[in-house]
């Protein structure tokens, strides 16, 4: 049975889908949260999801628009303070995944969601790194997910804000850090993954529909391709429906003045 | 003992031009009351401190009531940029903005250390950052065990720190539920703290042993503002007000809208506007 | 995954020979059910890290569990010493006991640093004062920004906590209420962890956003063990049985007394007999 | 009017008296709980009492036999984790007035609860410092109480649990600690402050019907007298009726079994 999907839902099945009933997932806001509550409601329904406002394992019915929607603490098993989340949660080792985006991201998967240009005198001024330095180094592995196009898959990226593979190889292992950093990129077009040696990002499958050359137009280097990439299982029904709900449902509850 | 006075009262009293000043709150029970008196008061040079600076230090510094923010995410949560803070740092309107920044972690480990009365925190991180690089704050100290290296920051230095609770009995303690973020520490690291809620009550009954309260001896001055975190939420009380952080995007993206927004709603308003906002909801 | 299992069971599989077990509990939650398996299940060479170790690490020491106490407050709250670790460490009997003595700052502090997962913690301590001289855990470091000189400790590091608490849900959440001391920082700071509960329920229902809840997956068994605190006490359950503290002193002063209470209490007893002391007074 | 009163009742009736309203006390089993709770029954109903255990402005109908008894939770504002309670509230500096005792005292008031005899191989061990190491230091000024004998008000302290004035003078400054440290000491014999510059512990004042020949025979080393020591005004008539009133409603809850 063949169902139309857009590229952004294929991102977050694909996303949904690496997730496990065991993890213990450091949510962002956007994306990644539509795919740990995806997951949650279909195969994963026990994994636990933890927001860095300092909700411990919860439970939203909608998607939270802020990481600190009322939400998330009323569903939360219990709520702690922010420093405590930081200290004794993330930093304690107790994340096996985290999840990242930024504005820019390197073959190395290092992100940049600092500033576009010179640090001192930015084009542009963006948010700034939040949680991720640590949750990059912290969480047993990193997941990005970010839409794909030229901008924002660089050949260098403007600002280190968060680490990925450094420069590739042993990188991360040399700076004293055991996790495993990034082990997925997921975008609108495809799945990458760092190569076992070099660290390099290489597309282990394509989205359906989606094709190499739209894939090399999307990036800022010359990615690679795995041997064996193959095609990535496109949504199936019960994902669409669980997805497509949940979105409505944030939908209702965010746009009117609750 | 905490005070108990109106908001202009509690403001004029408590925040100085030139002061360091955190008005914190992790998306939920951002002082936005407390802050449009701050601006009607016409405060100038301010040091911003926190976290997560959002709308109401966007409208701060939009007024020129700042000169520095501290802070590690500065954003509208889930809509895009602060315009006006972009505004002033890229561009210098109404005024140049310094920046001091840091991660979350490092923030969150330079109140708790703060409020401990120690004047650094150690924790692991930045590794492979590079922030470090444009932050001289950040260092680093030896493990005296491991020789492991650390990353280090130092304590936040608060003048005054305003915060918004659900709230207070008679005598000025203070009940703080939900997302409790660093306000705790906020407050605990501050020479002076004004401390806006709901409701003032007979008993506090807060509901468990271990809920989390501020002794009135540890706060200067507790004002009440229903509605006082609007459009921020208040658990227990009303709900976070998404529609309008959607909204404030288009308001603050030129200058002239954001100024005509800024004069209608909090100029020639007072705090009393807020109560709109304060229906009880649990 | 917290496992659900009989409290031998839980002992059995979780405390080892030589492994170090922290046994928490501010004179609140004391695992007294717990420390009598262990003295049933005949464990040697342990090495007993609490802040304040009482009569449960009296019974342990006098039973000839232990080998080292790691310890900031070693006595019968109120009453006096602790007879029958006095008599290992000073005589010998039944075997030498090696001690490791810090201030309460300094244990608190390793807890917190051991449950965030740092090597080490920073403190403002023992400024003149002897135990530096003695305990060569105790360093120091040089504050970066201001060159003070703070005092350090090593995080604990803990191969099992035991700890009591109210009650826990079927998944194994558990819920602590009261005076909590440092009991969530033993947990997570332990590699294994055993939770006896005075009751098992369908929902955990905390009072409070904020209460003190151990999630499932932090926690390596969870035993129902009625009254299991006794004599020490269960906010909420049961009170302090300030009575049997005092008549401690005597049954522990001598071998004998002491060898015969332990037999016939524990020795030929079983975590059933706590049941009696479980009355919810709440 | 004359009213007969233990030595004991007198200490604590002169310890309480010491405190303000506006007093912020870390209170200690025993000798200071009773005072503190005097007070707060008398002249200082706004004395804010903690106990270590984590109890904030607590307030206790009965006094407590541990420094953990379930009647300081349930009447305390609030009650904190222990690492919390060292790190915010005692080492944040929020403290006016400390409470400590010993088995030995020195004349600058620094105190042993360690051991007698040598700390490797002591004659008697006893329970350790506690909290008192930083109690000493962080909080604004120390109240001791102490029963007066000459086998712990000595010429020199087997170990140094706790700093009072260490050598004399400015002997904390020299520490970097910038709190008062001990500014009274009392017995039930008398009441003792240390001398302005030198720090030594010297007699202010005798309790009723004490003589200097007594304190002198009490203490371990040429105790000095102010010379303006006068008596203790006795307890009062409220005092000893709020005092024994406390006492026996403590005997009465803590003889049983509850």
């Amino acid at each position: 049975m063949s169902q139309t999907f857009t590229p952004n839902e294929m991102m977050t099945v694909a996303a949904a889908r690496a997730l496990t009933n065991d993890d213990v997932c450091f949510v962002g806001i956007g994306a990644p949260s539509a795919a740990c509550n995806l997951a949650r409601h279909t195969h994963a329904p026990g994994i636990v999801l933890i927001y860095e406002s300092g909700t411990l394992e919860t439970r939203p019915n909608v998607l939270p628009l802020s990481i600190g929607d009322g939400e998330l603490c009323e569903t939360a098993l219990t709520t702690v303070s922010v420093p405590e989340m930081f200290r004794y949660w993330l930093q304690g080792g107790r994340i096996t995944t985290g999840f990242l985006g930024g504005a820019q991201i390197d073959r190395y998967a290092n992100l940049n969601t600092t500033v576009v240009g010179p640090y001192e005198k930015p084009s542009v001024r963006l948010p700034g790194g939040g949680g991720a330095p640590e949750i990059a180094t912290s969480c047993g592995q990193i997941f990005i997910t970010m839409a794909h196009s030229k901008r924002a898959f660089v050949e260098k990226i403007d600002f280190f804000t968060s680490l990925g593979h450094g420069e590739g190889g042993d990188s991360r292992k040399k700076l004293g850090v055991t996790t495993k950093g990034p082990t997925k990129v997921i975008t609108d077009l495809c799945v990458m993954e760092p190569d076992d040696k070099t660290k390099e990002l290489t597309v282990v499958s394509l989205h359906p529909g989606v094709t190499k050359d739209q894939v090399i137009a999307a990036t800022g280097w010359q990615i690679k391709f795995a041997p064996d990439a193959g095609e990535t299982p496109p949504p199936n029904e019960t994902e669409l429906k669980v997805l497509r709900e949940l979105h409505a449902r944030t939908k209702a509850a965010h746009g009117g003045n609750a | 003992m905490a005070e108990f006075l109106s908001l202009a009262q509690a403001i004029e009293a408590n925040v100085k031009d030139g002061d360091a000043v955190a008005m914190e709150g992790f998306t939920h029970l951002i002082p936005f009351a407390a802050g449009h008196e701050i601006i009607r008061q016409k405060r100038k040079r301010l040091s911003l401190i926190r976290m997560t600076p959002d709308l109401i230090y966007d409208q701060l510094i939009g007024m020129g009531c700042a000169e520095r923010m501290t802070f590690s995410w500065g954003g509208n949560p889930g809509v895009g940029s602060l315009h006006r803070f972009r505004d002033a740092y890229q561009n210098g309107w109404p005024n140049q903005i310094e920046i001091v920044e840091h991660s979350h972690a490092a923030m969150a480990n330079a109140y708790d250390a703060a409020a401990a009365g120690l004047p650094f925190a150690v924790f692991r991180g930045y590794r492979g950052a590079e922030l470090p690089r444009v932050n001289p704050s950040i260092k680093e100290v030896i493990c005296p065990y491991t020789g492991e290296k650390l990353a280090t920051v130092p304590a936040v230095k608060l003048d005054v720190a305003i915060i918004h609770a659900q709230k207070a009995d008679r005598k000025g303690n203070v009940l703080l539920e939900g997302i409790v973020g660093v306000q705790k520490e906020a407050v605990l690291a501050a020479r002076r703290s004004v401390v806006t809620v709901e409701e003032i009550v007979d008993e506090l009954n807060p509901p468990s042993p271990n809920s989390v309260v501020l002794p009135s001896w540890t706060v200067k001055a507790v004002v009440q503002v229903p509605g006082g975190a609007h459009p921020s939420y208040t658990h227990g009380y009303y709900k976070r007000d998404n529609a309008f952080y959607k909204a404030w995007d288009e308001i603050a993206r030129e200058r002239d809208t954001f100024t005509a927004w800024m004069d209608e709603n909090v100029l020639r308003k007072g705090p009393e506007v807020f109560a709109a906002h304060a229906k009880k909801v649990a």
